[in-house]
């Protein structure tokens, strides 16, 4: 057996501590040891992005980062997303647009547009789609998603579409 | 209560006062999926908790000479270790359960390899540990002595007479005289009508040419999972990510020889399904190693193993032969189909068979379809299953047949186009089909006269699907304030909580907001078919809305009593019991007023509907595709697309613009680039979202909707299943399109550059 | 008397070359019954195989659906979905 | 129980020396994005793995004697931020940048790309045609090396045990100068090139192309440095006849195999066909530096 590592990082906002076997993922530590299963395991491979979570300010996917990796990192999940109980701008207008169906790659995706939108808060259809193009979703065919994202935006803007 | 079999025709439900139904409310799940609380399969943690994983077979084709779990048993942390041995060795037995009958040893082998593996990732032992790392180990020290054996692949190969043979007692059915020995084909299937020699010597125009599909996947996000745990005293409960809480049950009750009523299956929230989560894969295993474990046991597929060891759709080859008059009516059909169905019978031949036609209205025809089996995964159902495969060999030869003719696309679907009175190409008559309004709308659309550019081409292709009924429970109770509880056993794979909620609001004039659906287990409500077949918003809401009219029946009972007025004398309306005699200076009760009073007058409110629905309208689909492609690099640019679809009634547009744009995204992928690609020794080589390449958002321009509302009188507000229809035209669409764009026909799926390159080349 | 379309080729294994048949019965149950007697091993065919088509309406589970006096019936293979 | 260790030194020696421990199985963790999927597909059997990102110079970019520096474990996002590297070598940039999806570039590095010695590494066409160099640091000192000679098949590198790249060193860039990098997939995104090709070019006062470098990727067990493919262009213009000795010579080199992602007569039309494109793309951007 390898051994563990202490691992202590700090996961929306909140300092963490868990003991972690050096091969686990970011993503394995996220739902197992800190019961965070919002981040879902559509690949383990960083094809699908339904693990997307953002380290120290970068979108990652957590099936390929360590846990022994995130030691000292700031983690942001999408349990973290809502402040309390008022639901993001993304989140709301994926509601509002009906942007998700069966709703697995909807964490990812809600946390993979919130680092689009901070990076570039006025992105095009097409940077959206580009952006996006790691998260794959096979229930909507992106239209309604690329709908929520743009409309997220224009309200984080204080704009109307 | 039981529904009566054969409910004479209602008129829906009143259109012009819809308060609710045809709204586009949040739906009422969606906190939960964005904020990610919502469970699914792998979600669920249960203390004592053990880790299950599948060792899998990794030749296509041997028979397993041993099995040497002795070393994984030593390992400490090891609790079950199971095999084919630990199964009862089923009969050979049709089953009704899941998507279609199932044969029952078929099924068994399939979740647990007894004396031969047939494919690649077929399973042949389990085990349950501690850690996930223990049974990694653990399956590693499992020692399996395979003889191997040849393999056969492709649907053509495995149907020559000198093939492998994978089932020594599988003779074909449907010939004339039974076959004196084995063969892959596992069954002939013909429908044919009139004279169809005759037919094509009459014919001005003949085209005719050879299709060919490779295998692809659903491509659900979410792999398959399950938590399972066996009591001592023989109590079962499961959780899992299905289509069916109670096909579940079913499967596993029979697979494992245990009683139904020892079973208690719980639905998690599944992640996406599209026909693929229709039958069972890891849950009587999970059990199994619960049983031998005394623990709850969770098993999880990888990517890897859902694209090796779960059912994608069959690869196919086609022929098909149209024959018409120079005016472009068509008169003579000979198709036919060649479908793989992998390790067990059971492609959807028989479908793709029947939808083959089921547009057009054609006097000669026959359609001739075979199942064949081949060393690769039991092919499971897929989103409309069959008839994406065979509208692609059919679309192509007609969009052929109107460049020869020099008709319209369109109109010359319209004037072979299917109407009411005709007699489907599968036997009925249709009643109440919506196919040439559908075309209609694509025809006056802005798409369909837009300016192309240079190597840009369009495609327009049609679609159909059956849709179904069948059997549904629901129920709806009241609380004391006046909301309303909707409980069915349908899980929710795209917005149907929020579908069902609204057709129980509608019925009970309560806002939205009052009426909140649930999922319920197979203990906790009637039995009810699965959610697929684009049955849950047309049958389980025919329960929904009799269980809510049956709670207003009772309301108005309930207000007269209170109001003091013969029952006949108050209606309902509005959400509130009215006299119906003014002079009487009787206030309204509102459903919160009676609610509120319900003890006074008999009791807690609820009611339950089981019924088993009839009467699902066909529904059709037009869609027109815009393509670009790169004469040098043969890549192809989705640029416009636009789907209309006959709907019967939207009960909540978003989803069902959602249904048909899901849809749409998924034949796109199957028209560009996803195949099942196998090397030479018959293992899958692209077994991962990084090479079987489903479209990312970047692939695809927004998708266009038009529904098209012809009413279904059998359903209370109109519905018909939207979930199957738009799959079906894209392949021929997007084909069709790229015929435009480089003037070539392209008959073999994927249309992957390397392809689309050679033929340009080709001159 | 009802009239009885078999387009589908799995049940010309029962009844060979015919494919329409005219059957004197006012529910499925009884005119499955007189298939069965006229072909024998078709009426269980039919019960696990096939749906039936009642004037244009596919019924999955008909046995005992009420037939009019000139019913057109179909039978068809049946019928899943995604 | 197969052993598994982590550790995160903070100097490229101690690195170097863990790797020469760790043996066989010992690897540097940059990204991870290759590693991490090797190790769970059983590719690579688990050992010691050393992230590098704690060691100051693995990470980030540094402007160093008019050329650039790009610390191993730099990801790739951080590359399209910086707006001078994107002046300079546009190609480079945008070949590190169709590595993956956004989240992979969060994660995923030039130098892991260059190390995992896939013949379809997507940064490696356009840093060869460069004429990038590595610094490798080992247990006997540091060494430079150019980008080429790191990998010599498919998945194996020249590393000796215990080395491993440091920092990737671009040139200094001439005036009149630029260049440029393509690829061919099915799909927009998300996928490992089929073919690729980067060109490096310079003209003279009058537009004629005065140096070039042109590389190919996915046509060869490594990255090809195409020489001929270079010298068809040299002394023109870039004119219809050049392009056409281009499409031609970039062909010619290729001895691509047919897999799972092209065959080997497709992969050779788009390598002539990618070159020609990337040649255009860099002559443009080198007539607008001038």
């Amino acid at each position: 057996m390898s051994k563990r590592q202490h691992i202590s990082a700090v996961v929306n906002g909140d300092p963490v501590e868990f003991l972690t076997d050096p091969r686990a993922t970011l993503l394995d530590a996220l739902r197992d040891d800190l019961g965070l299963t919002g981040s879902k395991e559509g690949c383990g491979s960083g094809d699908c992005g339904a693990c997307s979570v953002i380290l120290d300010g970068r979108l990652v996917c957590s099936c390929l980062v360590l846990a022994v990796e995130a030691e000292g990192r700031r983690v942001e999940t999408i349990e973290g997303l809502a402040d309390g109980s008022k639901l993001h701008p993304l989140q709301q207008k994926f509601l509002e647009h009906a942007a998700l169906q069966c709703g697995f790659c909807t964490p990812g995706l809600l946390v993979a547009a919130k680092a689009l939108l901070d990076a570039n808060p006025n992105p095009t259809e097409s940077e959206a789609r580009y952006w996006l193009a790691g998260n794959l979703c096979r229930c909507t065919g992106y239209d309604k998603i690329i709908r929520a994202v743009m409309d997220a935006a224009a309200e984080l803007r204080q704009e109307t579409v | 209560m039981s529904d009566v079999l054969d409910r004479p025709a209602a008129a829906p439900l009143d259109d012009g006062h819809l308060k609710v139904v045809g709204t586009r409310p949040i739906r009422p799940d969606g906190a939960d999926k964005v904020t990610g609380k919502a469970a699914y399969g792998a979600d669920l943690a249960l203390p004592g908790m053990l880790v299950g994983r599948i060792k899998r077979s990794p030749h296509p084709h041997a028979r397993i000479v041993s099995i040497d779990t002795r070393r994984a048993r030593a390992l400490p942390g090891v609790k079950a270790i199971v095999t084919a041995a630990d199964f009862p060795d089923l009969a050979s037995e049709e089953y009704e359960a899941g998507e279609s009958a199932a044969n029952l040893r078929d099924l068994s082998l399939n979740v647990m390899a007894r004396h031969t593996a047939l494919y690649d990732g077929h399973a042949v032992a389990a085990v349950a540990a501690t850690s996930s790392a223990i049974a990694d180990e653990a399956i590693a020290l499992i020692t399996v002595e395979y003889e191997v054996l040849p393999h056969v692949v492709e649907v053509e190969a495995a149907m020559a007479p000198d093939a492998p043979v994978l089932h020594a007692h599988m003779f074909t059915e449907g010939l004339a005289a039974r076959p004196d020995k084995p063969s892959n084909i596992a069954k002939r299937n013909a429908i044919t009508r009139g004279d169809l020699a005759a037919a094509f010597a009459e014919a001005d125009v003949i085209v005719e040419d050879r299709y060919v599909t490779a295998a692809v996947h659903q491509g659900y996000i979410e792999p398959h999972a399950c938590v399972a745990s066996y009591a001592a005293d023989g109590q079962c409960q499961v959780w899992s990510s299905s289509q069916g809480q109670f096909m579940i049950r079913t499967y596993c009750a029979k697979v494992l020889d245990l009683e139904a009523s020892d079973i208690r299956v719980t639905p998690a929230e599944i992640g996406g399904g599209f026909g693929g989560k229709t039958t069972v894969y890891l849950e009587p295993v999970a059990l199994a190693l619960s049983r031998q474990s005394g623990a709850p046991v969770k098993l999880v597929m990888t990517r890897d193993e859902v694209f090796r060891a779960s059912g994608p759709t069959s690869a196919s080859v086609m022929h098909v032969k149209l024959g018409a008059r120079s005016d472009g009516t068509i008169i003579a059909a000979d198709v036919v189909l060649k479908f793989q169905s992998g390790a067990f019978p059971g492609s959807p031949v028989g479908a793709a068979s029947m939808t083959a036609l089921a547009c057009y209205d054609i006097p000669n025809f026959s359609i001739v379809g075979y199942d064949v089996v081949t060393n690769t995964p039991k092919v499971a159902a897929y989103r409309a299953p069959g008839a994406p495969i065979s509208a692609f060999a059919v679309e192509s030869a007609v969009d052929d047949l109107a460049r020869r003719l020099g008709m319209d696309p369109i109109a010359l679907r319209e004037k072979n186009a299917v109407r009411d009175g005709v007699k489907a190409s599968y036997g009925p008559t249709f009643r109440n089909i919506g196919y040439v309004e559908t075309l209609e709308a694509i025809r006056e659309h802005p798409h369909y006269a837009a300016p192309l550019g240079p190597n840009q081409g369009r495609g327009v292709a049609v679609g159909f699907w059956f849709n179904v009924g069948g059997e549904s429970t629901a129920a709806v109770n009241l609380n004391e304030d006046g909301s309303a509880v909707v409980i069915s056993g349908n899980p929710d794979i795209g917005g149907s909580r929020a579908s069902m909620a609204m057709m129980a609001a509608e019925v009970l004039g309560l806002p939205i907001e009052k009426v909140r659906p649930i999922v319920a287990d197979t203990a906790s409500i009637g039995f009810s078919m699965l959610t697929g077949g684009s049955r849950t918003t047309f049958a389980t809401g025919m329960a929904v809305t009799q269980a809510a009219q049956k709670i207003v029946e009772d309301l108005k009972r309930r207000g007269a009593l209170l109001m003091d007025v013969p029952v006949d004398q108050v209606d309902f309306v509005n959400g509130a019991v009215v006299c119906l005699d003014p002079a009487k200076g009787k206030a309204d009760l509102t459903v919160a007023e009676l609610a509120e009073k319900a003890a006074q007058t008999g009791g807690p409110i609820g009611a339950q509907v089981s019924l088993n629905a009839q009467g699902a309208g066909p529904g059709f689909g037009v869609h027109v595709c815009d393509v670009e492609v790169d004469p040098e690099t043969g890549h192809v640019t989705v640029l416009r697309y636009t789907a209309a679809q006959d709907v019967g009634k939207a009960i909540h547009p978003s989803y069902v613009e959602g249904q048909i744009q899901g849809g749409v995204a998924q034949g796109v992928g199957w028209a560009l680039n996803e195949e099942y690609i196998f090397d030479r020794g018959g293992r899958m080589e692209n077994a991962g979202f990084l090479d079987y390449r489903v479209p990312v958002a970047s692939d695809l321009p927004m998708i266009d909707t038009v529904m098209v509302e012809v009413a279904n009188p059998r359903h209370p507000f109109g519905a018909k299943g939207v979930g199957e229809v738009p799959i079906v035209p894209p392949l021929a669409a997007v084909a069709n399109a790229v015929r435009g764009a480089i003037g070539k026909r392209m008959t073999s799926l994927p249309l992957s550059p390397p392809k689309i390159r050679a033929a340009i080349d080709a001159g | 008397m009802i009239h009885v379309v078999a387009a589908c080729s799995s049940c010309r294994a029962f009844t060979g070359d015919a494919t329409q048949f005219a059957v004197e019965a006012d529910t499925v149950r009884r005119m499955i019954d007189e298939l069965d007697r006229r072909y024998p091993g078709f009426g269980d065919h039919i019960r696990r195989r096939m749906a039936i088509a009642i004037d244009g309406e596919i019924h999955q589970d008909a046995l005992f659906a009420p037939l009019k006096a000139d019913s057109e019936v179909c039978l068809i293979p049946r019928i899943g979905g995604g | 129980m197969s052993e598994v260790d982590f550790i995160a030194p903070t100097s490229p020696e101690q690195a170097a020396r863990a790797l020469l421990a760790g043996g066989a199985t010992a690897r540097p963790l940059g990204g991870g994005t290759d590693l991490l999927v090797q190790l769970r597909s059983g590719r690579l059997p688990p050992g010691l793995i050393v992230d590098i990102k704690r060691i100051p110079e693995a990470i980030g970019i540094r402007q160093e004697a008019g050329g650039f520096v790009i610390g191993a474990a730099t990801p790739g996002i951080t590359l399209s931020e910086h707006a001078a590297l994107g002046q300079a070598w546009p190609g480079v940039v945008e070949g590190a940048n169709l590595i993956g999806s956004t989240q992979v570039q969060g994660r995923a590095s030039m130098a892991g790309n260059l190390c995992n010695a896939s013949p379809a590494a997507d940064s490696v066409p356009a840093l060869v045609a460069a004429r990038a160099t590595c610094l490798i640091v080992g247990p006997e000192g540091r060494r430079t090396a150019p980008v080429e000679s790191i990998a010599v098949a498919p998945g194996r590198t020249s590393l000796a045990p215990g080395e491993f790249v440091l920092e990737i060193l671009l040139p200094p860039r001439p005036a009149r100068s630029a260049d440029a990098y393509l690829r061919m997939i099915p799909r927009t995104e998300m996928d490992i090139a089929v073919v690729g090709a980067g060109v490096n070019l310079t003209l003279d006062a009058n537009g004629v192309i005065s140096d070039a470098h042109v590389a190919l990727g996915a046509v060869g067990p490594t990255v090809i440095l195409a020489t001929e493919a270079a010298a068809a262009i040299i002394g023109s213009k870039l004119d219809d006849e050049a392009l056409a000795r281009l499409d031609a010579a970039a062909r010619a080199v290729c001895r691509p195999i047919s897999d799972k992602r092209g065959t080997s007569e497709f992969r050779t039309k788009i390598a002539g066909v990618l070159a020609r494109r990337a040649a255009v793309i860099a002559y443009g951007r080198a007539e607008k530096t001038a």
